[in-house]
This record gives C-alpha cells, structure tokens and sequence, in this order.
C-alpha cells in the first residue's frame, strides 16, 4: 500500500449540516496532491479532521498505515504529518528566529529537567536548529529580520514564515491550507519554487486551494470535493475538463 | 427541620440572584467575568448605609441612592477602565476587575474602617408560619429580588432596550447594522448591574452586617451561581443563585455553618469537572 | 448598453478597498444597475466579491471611489445609516440573531433605525406577505431555524426597512440544494416588490437563473457584464479555471 | 536602623519569590492565578508543622513539593476548559484555604496559628545578629529561584510556554503536549509561592490567618505588571520599588497623625489597585521586555536590523 495516508469513510457533522459525509481519498508518497471544491465542500473540515484539530464521527484516517484516527494534533504532529493554517497564525510574542527554533520536536531543552541539568546538550542542540533556522531563512530572504518581532512582519513574510516553521519539523506529509490566500503573485512564485525543492527532498503534500493556477503548477494528482464527499480524483486536467466538476463549481449540485 | 433550611436556601438564593445576574449581563456585552463584582456589592451596602445612618433618610430611599451611585460607580468603571482594555483580551480585563475591586472595597476600608455597621432600620418580630420562623429581612429580599427580577426579565424580553442588550451580546456587528450602537448599551447594561448589585449591598447589609469584606464573603457563591447557569444566560443565573442557596443551607446539616463558601468553591469544581456547560447555554469548552 | 435614461438605483465609480496595509483586493470596479434588476456578482474564490459587497454595505472603508443609491452618496456613512439611506445589507452568516425569537429579529430590524420612509405596518404587511413560513411562527428562537429559513428571516429584517436597493452576500452558502432554490425564489419575489437587487453569489447557476444581467469578477477586477441570458457555461469554466487570462 | 533594613529585605524578598512564582505561571504562561494567597499560606503552614519533626530544610522542600502537587490538580481540573475558569477556581481555593486555616484548629491552630518555627542555621549566630543572617539567607533563596526560573524562561521550554501563552492551536500544531507544558509551568510557580511561605514563616516565627489577606494577591499582580510580563529581571525591580513605596506609606503614618493603622492599610491596598488598573491602561509593556533569543547569540556576525 504505497498510500501515505489513507482516508476511509470519514463522516463530520456541525449541528445540522454534514460538512463531511462518507468522504474517503488517500494522498500518495512523494506526490503532491490538490484538493479542491467549492465554498463550504468540507476541504478545510477535511484538513482538521486528518490532522487531528478535529474528531471524525465516524470513518478512519490511517497515516504511514498506523490508525491516527481521533489521535490529537499535537501526537500526530510529532508523527510527521503536520498543517498551516488558512488564516496565518503567527507566534507574535517569539522573534522570526524564536519561531523557527520553537518548531524541532522533543528538544530536551523543552522539558524542566532538560532545560536546567542537560545544558550542554540543550546549548549543543539550540545551535544545530539555530543553523537550520539560518538556511532557511536566508532561503525565503528573512534573515535580516531574524529579531524582529513574528508580529512585525508582512501578510506574505507570516505565511513565508509558517512554511518555513513546518519545514524545520522535518515532516513527511504537510497539509497546507489554502498557502496562495492573500498572497502577491511574486510571492505566490516563491511559494511554487518552495514546494517543488520541497517535494525533491522527498516530502508529501496535500494542498486545500482555491486558486486553480497553483494547483495546476504544481499538483500531480487531485481530489475534487463537493458537498463533503469526494466527487472525483485525478490529474488536474482530467479533473477540470470534467463536466461533473464544473457542475459542482458552478452550483449546479452534484 | 429540613423545611426551615430549605426556606433559608431558598431566600439565600435569591439574594445571590441579582448580582449573578449582574455578573451575567455584563458577561455578555464584555465576555470576561467582573471580578469586582463582590467590592461592588460591598460598595453599594457601604453607600446605602451613609444615606441610612448618616444621612437620615429611611432603608427604601437609601437603596434607591445607593442604587443611583453603583450605576454611575459601575458606568466609571466601564467608561475609564474596561472599555480602554476591551480589545486587549479577556486576561487583562480579568486583571483590571481584580485592581477596581481592590479600589472599591479599600475605599469603603478607608473611610469607615473595619467595624461591623448596621443599617438604622428596626427589624419586626419573625412571624411564624406552619411552624417555620420567616423573620423580615427574608420577607424584604424575597419581595425585592422577586420584584426586580421580573421587572429584568420584562426589561430583557419585552422592551427595545432588551432586545438590543441581547442583540448586543449575540452579535455586535450586526447589531451594529441594525442602528444598535454596542457602546451605550455596554454603559446601560453596566448601569443595571450597579443597580441590582447596590439593591443586593443592602440586602445583604440586612441579612449580616456592613463590612468592608460583605461583598467579598459572596464572592464565590456569585461566581458558582453564574457558572451553574451557564455564565450567559440570565435565566440561568437565577436558577443557578438559588440551588447554591439551596446547597449552602443544606450543607449545614453536615458542615459547620462557616464552611458555606466551601460548599460553593466544589459545586464550581464538580461543575467544571462534570458538565463543560452550565444549564443554560454560555458554551464554556474551548472552540 | 445604452445608458438608462433614469437615475441608477446604485452608482458605483472607481472602487478600491483592501485589509489593514494590504494590497487592493478590490481594484477600481464601475456599474451603474438600473432599479428593479437582479445584478449577479460572480466570480472564482479571491476574486474580491465577498471584499466588494462589504465595501458597499460600510462595513469596509473604501480607499477609493464612491458610492451612491438613488442618485446620493452613501459611501462616508456607516452602516446603519446607509440602511436609512435604503442600502440595506444581508451578511452571508450570522445574519440573525439566535437567541431572539422571529418576532423579536423583526422588531429590532427598524426600531432603532428612525428617520427611513415607508417604514411602517404597511411595510410589514408586504413583507410578510412575501414570506408566509417566517410570518407563522414569530414565537420560534431564530437560532432553532434551518438554514433556508433563516436566510428567508434576514432578508425579512432586510426589507422591513423599506430599501430602494438590497445588497446580499452569498445567501445560497452552507444550504442543501433544496433550500438554495427556495431561497433564489425569495430573490425573485424581492425584486417583483420593486427592489433592486445586487447578488454576490458562489453558485453560479442557482444566481444566472433568476439573474437579469452578470457581472464576472477575476482578481478585483470586472472582466466581463453581460445580460444574464447571454453568459454560457462554457466560457464561464474558462473564467473559473484561469485557462483565460 | 539595621533592623528595619533587614525586615525591609526580607519582606522584598518574600513578595520577590510570589513575583517570580506568578511570572512564570502568568507572565510567561498566560495562566491567571487569583489565588496566589492560598498557595503561599499552604506553604507557611506546612513549613510551620513540618518543621519541629523534620528539620527546616525539608519541611520548606515538602511545602513547595505539596503547593506544586495542588497546582497540578487544580490547573489540570480547568485548563482542559478554558482559562478563565482556572482564575475563578483560584480564587476560590485561595478562600477555601482562608476557611480551613480558621477553622480546622486541631491542625492549624485556628486564629492563633502556630508559634515558635524552628528557624534556618539557628545556632550559627548569636541571636543578636540572627536578623542579618536571615537576610542573608533569603537574598540567596532568591538568588537560587531567580537563576532556576531565568534558566527555565531563556530556555527551550520558556519558549514553547511563550508560544501556548500566544496561541495554543498554533502550538499544538507543532507539536508541543500544550496541557503538560501549562500544568508544569503552573506547578513550578506553585512550588515557588510554597518556598516563599516557609521564608515568611521562618521571618516571623508565629503564623495565623490575618498574615494571609489578599494583599499578597495584589503586590505580586502589581509586581509583575509594573517589571515587564515575561521578564525576570523587571519584575525584581517592579517587586522592588513597591515594597519601598509601600514601606514609605509607614512614614506616612507618622506625617498624618489622622491616619490610624487600618487606613494605612487600606490606602496600600487601594494604590495598589490603583496602580494596577493605570499600569494595564498606560504601560501594559512594563519595564523591561521579555527576554528573546537574538541571531547573534548563535552567529555574532549577524548584521540584522533590530
């Protein structure tokens, strides 16, 4: 089973509406796959629910084919499947470089005994990330603002910046949502580039997007939902020539 | 026995009711719990007690001045303090209400010192009923506080201004749409509250004694009341004060009387532990 | 498009608006809409219609432009008193409040709104008329509604203060297919009452429908009007699909 | 004038403790403690028993032990709603512990409280000199504190606090156990506010329930508003100057023949709340800023613009 992750029958209720219903798609290793659909589909739900800010009220989610199902974020995080979010939540209170140093997984420095009797390894393993933290920064071009308050930045250097805290988490699978939101098209090509190295190192993506110019760029394979169910997967111009799709979009139910 | 302590839960009660109420609406307008409520009531009973003792006038008049001067203490509050901090989150306006409640009840420390002081009001012998002893402080908060809770209920649900103080506390931005302007009603809604929280100073000023910590000592039967109710709905509220009432009386069967207030801090505690919600509504789990 | 010879019901010239120091999402937009129309706003996810239409409801200070209703300019006042001026606005949620009964969201709908024309018992009669399930039980909390109704209830609160043109905001979002033609239905009676009307909307077809003519936002910008009957399927997909452009 | 001097250290020294202790919980955390009172009372109490039999160290090393364990239990129980309950729980514990301390006299000694607590290094100076030494031994009791908890907020686990402090979605998002990080940093603060207790019980020998008024609370809020949510070192200066203003209202006293000692009281407290409110209104940043790693910690080549 070369699935990633494998979503199964995967229902969400709110209340009286069924923002997911019977949903099930899976995202392949190495790939990078779209999810698209029109307003109120269920792809942010979706997205909640596979990273575990959300519980399923029925159906499973299987990632590297361990259950993680109603596991809560913070264990599927360190699992390395990890997400951003569609409005940028950046960490105003930590310096640009704090937020990048926040991100590594089981420091030692981040428990009390750690931080106060493993000094060495705490000081020997804040210089290695603060390395990390470095390269990337000057990757995205934010390194002279590495003091600088995360609050003090640019709508598109937050999202830049959240990327990059979702990289030094050395994931497996990154889910972003909606990442072109709000986002200049210069900056848009920055993000594009980003991906693409990205997926060379080998890293997975699933990617909740509104924006069918991104999605072309840079999605191999891609999952339309409506109306919290998966209508139909595959490449993006299969996808889009297809007349149920543009059904969808278009409002004209499924 | 039970029936005399049921009776005394019941008035208690209904005594914690106005402020929880008080606690509630404005709960509503600021989401952050007042925690100067209890300074407020300490201050109200204070106020009503210079116009009563000092200044002569009779218990009736003195709450009604006591009243005017919490809602205009209350809308100071509002004016000079919680609405500079409104968008500065729920911990700093927590923070704030602990510093005014601090002002307040030191206020009334300052000026009158730490003595006991009773109000100049000569109490009728209890009158006896079916064997229980109802005496005339129970008889005066129960008709007060059933009075003005009608009289709030009909404010909230059968008047323009109501209406508008619970489209508020829904939704300020449509409300807003509407021609409904969120400020004056935060300053009318911090008005009602120093009324009723003045009107529940003098009652409890009756039902104990006046001193600079009377409104501490409801503190947390307050907060119990309000949580119980599902801090945001008024109904609750009420419903909430007398099964604290109830819960402090009845616990004297077991605890020692001045153990009331622990009574209260583990309803709070099971509450919190038990149902993530009070009765009415108020969504308390985090989103 | 010859020009109408009598005043536009809404004017709007050189709109630009945007969020805190952002780019212009909305980027110099132009339509002048004849009373009585249903004008359709369309257009794929961050073309700036949801932008557009809380921009003309005052809730967003435009950086540029105007904006008019009945020939006088609306665009300093705040919302409530665009609602005076007859620019009523229906958001796409929370658009009623919950913990009052329908009775009571009609009330507040005019009561504090003194001073607009043709605000009255006379208004209320028509306006129930036109929404017989929201009249019958004025008693129910708002809250307990389903979505069709109460959208029905908020356009009710819309029209109860007697607009010359109503401002809508994606009405069809987050219903079953069942209530979003009930609630397109309610946009046609709305215009029959002689009110113009201006739809930002997702659903596209659900809009061209009942729509009289379309407006096709793309990136701020209006990229194409056109009567309603004149727009196909297929080069809307295009526009949604960014192959044009 | 020496006596004064060292009541005056010792009583700075006991509100820097509570202030250092808040810091953590509040300051860097977000977690609002309304009941610091209770936990410093619990702490002088147990201290006070535990003393005779055990010896003073490890009666003051239980008290913090014990004030740490109860800080788990309670920010456990309310965290996992929402903060705001975790300042209602408090306050009610604070009140909770004022009651039993009153009336459980079996233990407690009721009103009276407890006398004659055995003090630290009692024989290794002449009772004369005894106060200094005393002085001595809290400024080193702080100074230990101050570097553990600066450790602590410089480090890694200060950070991810920081972070959950900011936005606990976002922190669990990356992985941080964000209730295990908030009940810890509220325990260590409970375990600092147990050790100044024993401090305040070893100063005066004799506890009751009047030593432990709300005033406490206030002087640590006041503290850590005034030094600089989030910084150490601020907030010694804020815990500081309050205590000598404070102490200065003594001669105010003796100014104002008027003034008995209930209102000096009184006005302490109310310019404390006083000074709260205008500190939260006109300098919600306090004194000193928070302390941030800087890029040239790791790379002094570092040319950014700060």
């Amino acid at each position: 089973m070369t699935a990633l992750l494998e979503v199964r029958d995967v229902s969400k209720r709110f209340g009286g509406l069924a923002a997911l219903d019977h949903c099930s798609l899976s995202l392949k290793r190495g790939q990078v796959t779209g999810l698209i659909g029109p307003n109120g589909a269920g792809k942010t739900t979706l997205l909640n629910v596979i990273s575990g800010l959300v519980k399923p009220d029925n159906g499973t989610v299987h990632f590297d084919a361990r259950d993680v199902t109603g596991q809560p974020m913070h264990r599927v995080a360190t699992l390395g499947l990890v997400r951003t979010f569609q409005i940028v939540r950046e960490l105003g209170g930590l310096t640009v470089l704090e937020n990048l140093l926040l991100a590594p997984f089981h420091q030692r420095g981040e428990v009390i005994s750690g931080a106060l009797f493993a000094r060495a390894t705490v000081r020997e393993q804040e210089a290695r990330h603060a390395a990390k933290a470095r390269d990337v920064l000057k990757r995205i071009g934010l390194w002279k603002l590495a003091d600088h308050s995360a609050s003090a930045l640019s709508g598109g250097q937050k999202k830049l910046l959240e990327l990059a805290r979702v990289l030094l988490l050395e994931p497996t699978l990154v889910l972003l949502d909606e990442p072109a939101a709000g986002v200049a098209p210069p900056l848009l090509k920055d993000i594009i580039e980003l991906i693409r190295e990205l997926k060379a190192d080998g890293i997975s993506f699933g990617i909740v997007e509104h924006d069918m110019h991104l999605i072309g760029a840079i999605c191999d394979h891609v999952h339309v939902l409506a109306e919290g169910t998966n209508l139909i997967s595959g490449s993006f111009d299969e996808v889009t020539a297809d007349a149920r799709v543009i059904d969808a979009y278009l409002g004209l139910g499924v | 026995m039970i029936a005399q302590l049921v009776l005394n839960g019941f008035v208690t009660g209904l005594l914690l009711a106005l402020p929880a109420l008080a606690l509630t609406l404005t709960f509503g307008i600021l989401k952050f719990p007042n925690f100067a409520i209890g300074a407020m009531l300490t201050f109200g009973a204070y106020a009503a007690w210079v116009a009563n003792s000092l200044l002569g006038m009779p218990l009736a008049v003195a709450a009604v001045a006591s009243a005017v001067v919490m809602a205009l203490v209350a809308m100071l509050c509002d004016v000079l303090v919680y609405s500079r901090l409104r968008d500065r989150g729920s911990i700093t306006l927590l923070v704030s209400s602990l510093g005014i409640s601090l002002v307040l009840e030191n206020i009334c420390r300052f000026a009158f010192g730490n003595a006991t002081r009773n109000f100049a009001f000569e109490v009728a012998r209890p009158i006896r009923w079916h064997g229980l002893r109802i005496n005339q402080e129970q008889l005066i908060t129960a008709i007060v506080v059933i009075a003005c809770v009608i009289l709030i209920q009909l404010l909230l649900h059968a008047s323009p201004l109501g209406r508008a103080m619970r489209a508020v506390a829904d939704n300020p931005a449509l409300a807003a749409v509407r021609g409904v302007e969120r400020q004056t009603i935060a300053r009318i809604t911090w008005c009602i509250a120093g009324c009723l929280t003045a009107l529940s100073g003098v009652l409890a000023g009756l039902d104990r004694a006046v001193d600079p910590l009377l409104g501490w000592n409801y503190q947390i039967p307050i907060f119990a009341a309000a949580i119980l109710g599902g801090l945001g709905s008024p109904t609750g509220a009420i419903v909430g004060a007398i099964v604290i009432g109830l819960a402090e009386e009845l616990s004297s069967l077991v605890l020692p009387t001045n153990y009331r207030q622990i009574v209260s801090f583990a309803v709070i505690l099971l509450l919190l532990l038990v149902r993530n919600r009070g009765l009415f509504g108020g969504k308390a789990v985090r989103k | 498009m010859s020009m109408p010879p009598v005043t536009p019901a809404l004017s709007v010239q050189g709109l630009r608006a945007g969020y805190g120091n952002g780019g212009d999402i909305v980027c110099g937009i132009d339509i002048d809409q004849a009373p009585e129309t249903v004008l359709a706003v369309i257009g794929p996810n961050g073309s700036g219609k949801s932008t557009f239409v809380k921009t003309l409801a005052g809730l967003l200070r435009p950086r540029a432009g105007s904006i008019a209703v009945t020939g006088r300019d609306v665009t300093a006042l705040s919302p409530a008193r665009r609602v005076m001026a007859g620019l009523a606005y229906v958001p796409q949620e929370a658009n009623v409040f919950g913990n009052l009964t329908i009775r009571e969201n009609l009330k507040l709908a005019t009561e504090f709104l003194r001073g607009r024309p043709g605000v009255g018992p006379a208004q209320r009669e028509l306006v129930m008329a036109l929404f017989p399930e929201i009249a019958a039980r004025p008693k129910l909390l708002a809250g307990n509604l389903s979505g069709g109704q109460r959208q029905m209830l908020a356009f009710a609160c819309a029209l109860l203060a007697n607009p010359e043109v109503l401002l809508l905001d994606e009405p069809s979002a987050g219903l079953s297919p069942k209530f979003v033609g009930e609630t397109m239905e309610a946009v046609v009676r709305v215009r029959e009452s002689g009110v113009t009307v201006l739809l930002v909307e997702q659903n596209v077809a659900a809009a061209l429908r009942i729509a009289d003519e379309v407006m096709v936002l793309v990136a701020g910008r209006k990229s194409l009007r056109a009567p309603a009957k004149d727009i196909s399927n297929a080069d809307l997909a295009d526009l949604f699909f960014a192959k044009a452009g | 004038m020496i006596a004064y001097l060292t009541t005056l250290i010792i009583l700075v020294a006991v509100s820097a403790l509570v202030g250092l202790a808040l810091n953590v919980q509040w300051g860097v955390a977000g977690l609002v403690n309304f009941g610091v009172v209770g936990f410093v009372a619990l702490g002088a109490y147990t201290t006070a028993l535990l003393a005779p039999p055990l010896g003073w160290f490890p009666a003051m090393i239980t008290a913090a032990a014990l004030c740490a364990l109860i800080s788990t239990v309670l920010a456990f129980l309310s965290i996992r709603l929402e903060e705001n309950y975790l300042a209602i729980v408090t306050i009610g514990f604070g009140e909770v512990v004022r009651i039993l301390l009153l009336n459980e006299s079996w233990l407690t000694g009721g009103a009276v409280g407890i006398a004659d607590i055995p003090r630290p290094f009692v024989n290794l100076v002449p009772p004369r000199q005894y106060d200094l030494m005393l002085a001595a031994f809290a400024l080193v009791l702080v100074a230990i504190v101050f570097v553990l908890l600066e450790t602590l907020v410089r480090s890694p686990f200060g950070r991810a606090l920081r972070a959950v402090r900011d936005d606990a979605t976002v922190a669990a998002a990356l992985g941080k156990p964000v209730l295990l990080l908030r009940v810890k940093a509220f325990a260590t603060g409970g375990a600092v506010m147990g050790t100044a207790g024993a401090l305040h019980a070893f100063y005066l020998t004799y506890i009751d329930p009047s030593q432990f008024t709300s005033i406490i609370t206030a002087y640590a809020f006041m503290a850590v508003i005034a030094g600089g949510r989030g910084s150490n070192f601020g907030l010694l200066f804020g815990a500081g100057t309050i205590m000598v203003l404070l102490e200065a209202t003594r001669f105010l006293k003796d100014a104002f023949a008027v003034i008995d000692g209930t209102q000096l009281a009184a006005l302490r407290l109310g310019l404390i709340g006083l000074g709260i409110v205008l500190l939260l209104i006109l300098r919600p940043q306090g004194l000193l800023p928070e302390p941030q790693r800087k890029a040239n910690d790791f790379f002094p080549d570092h040319e950014g613009t700060s």
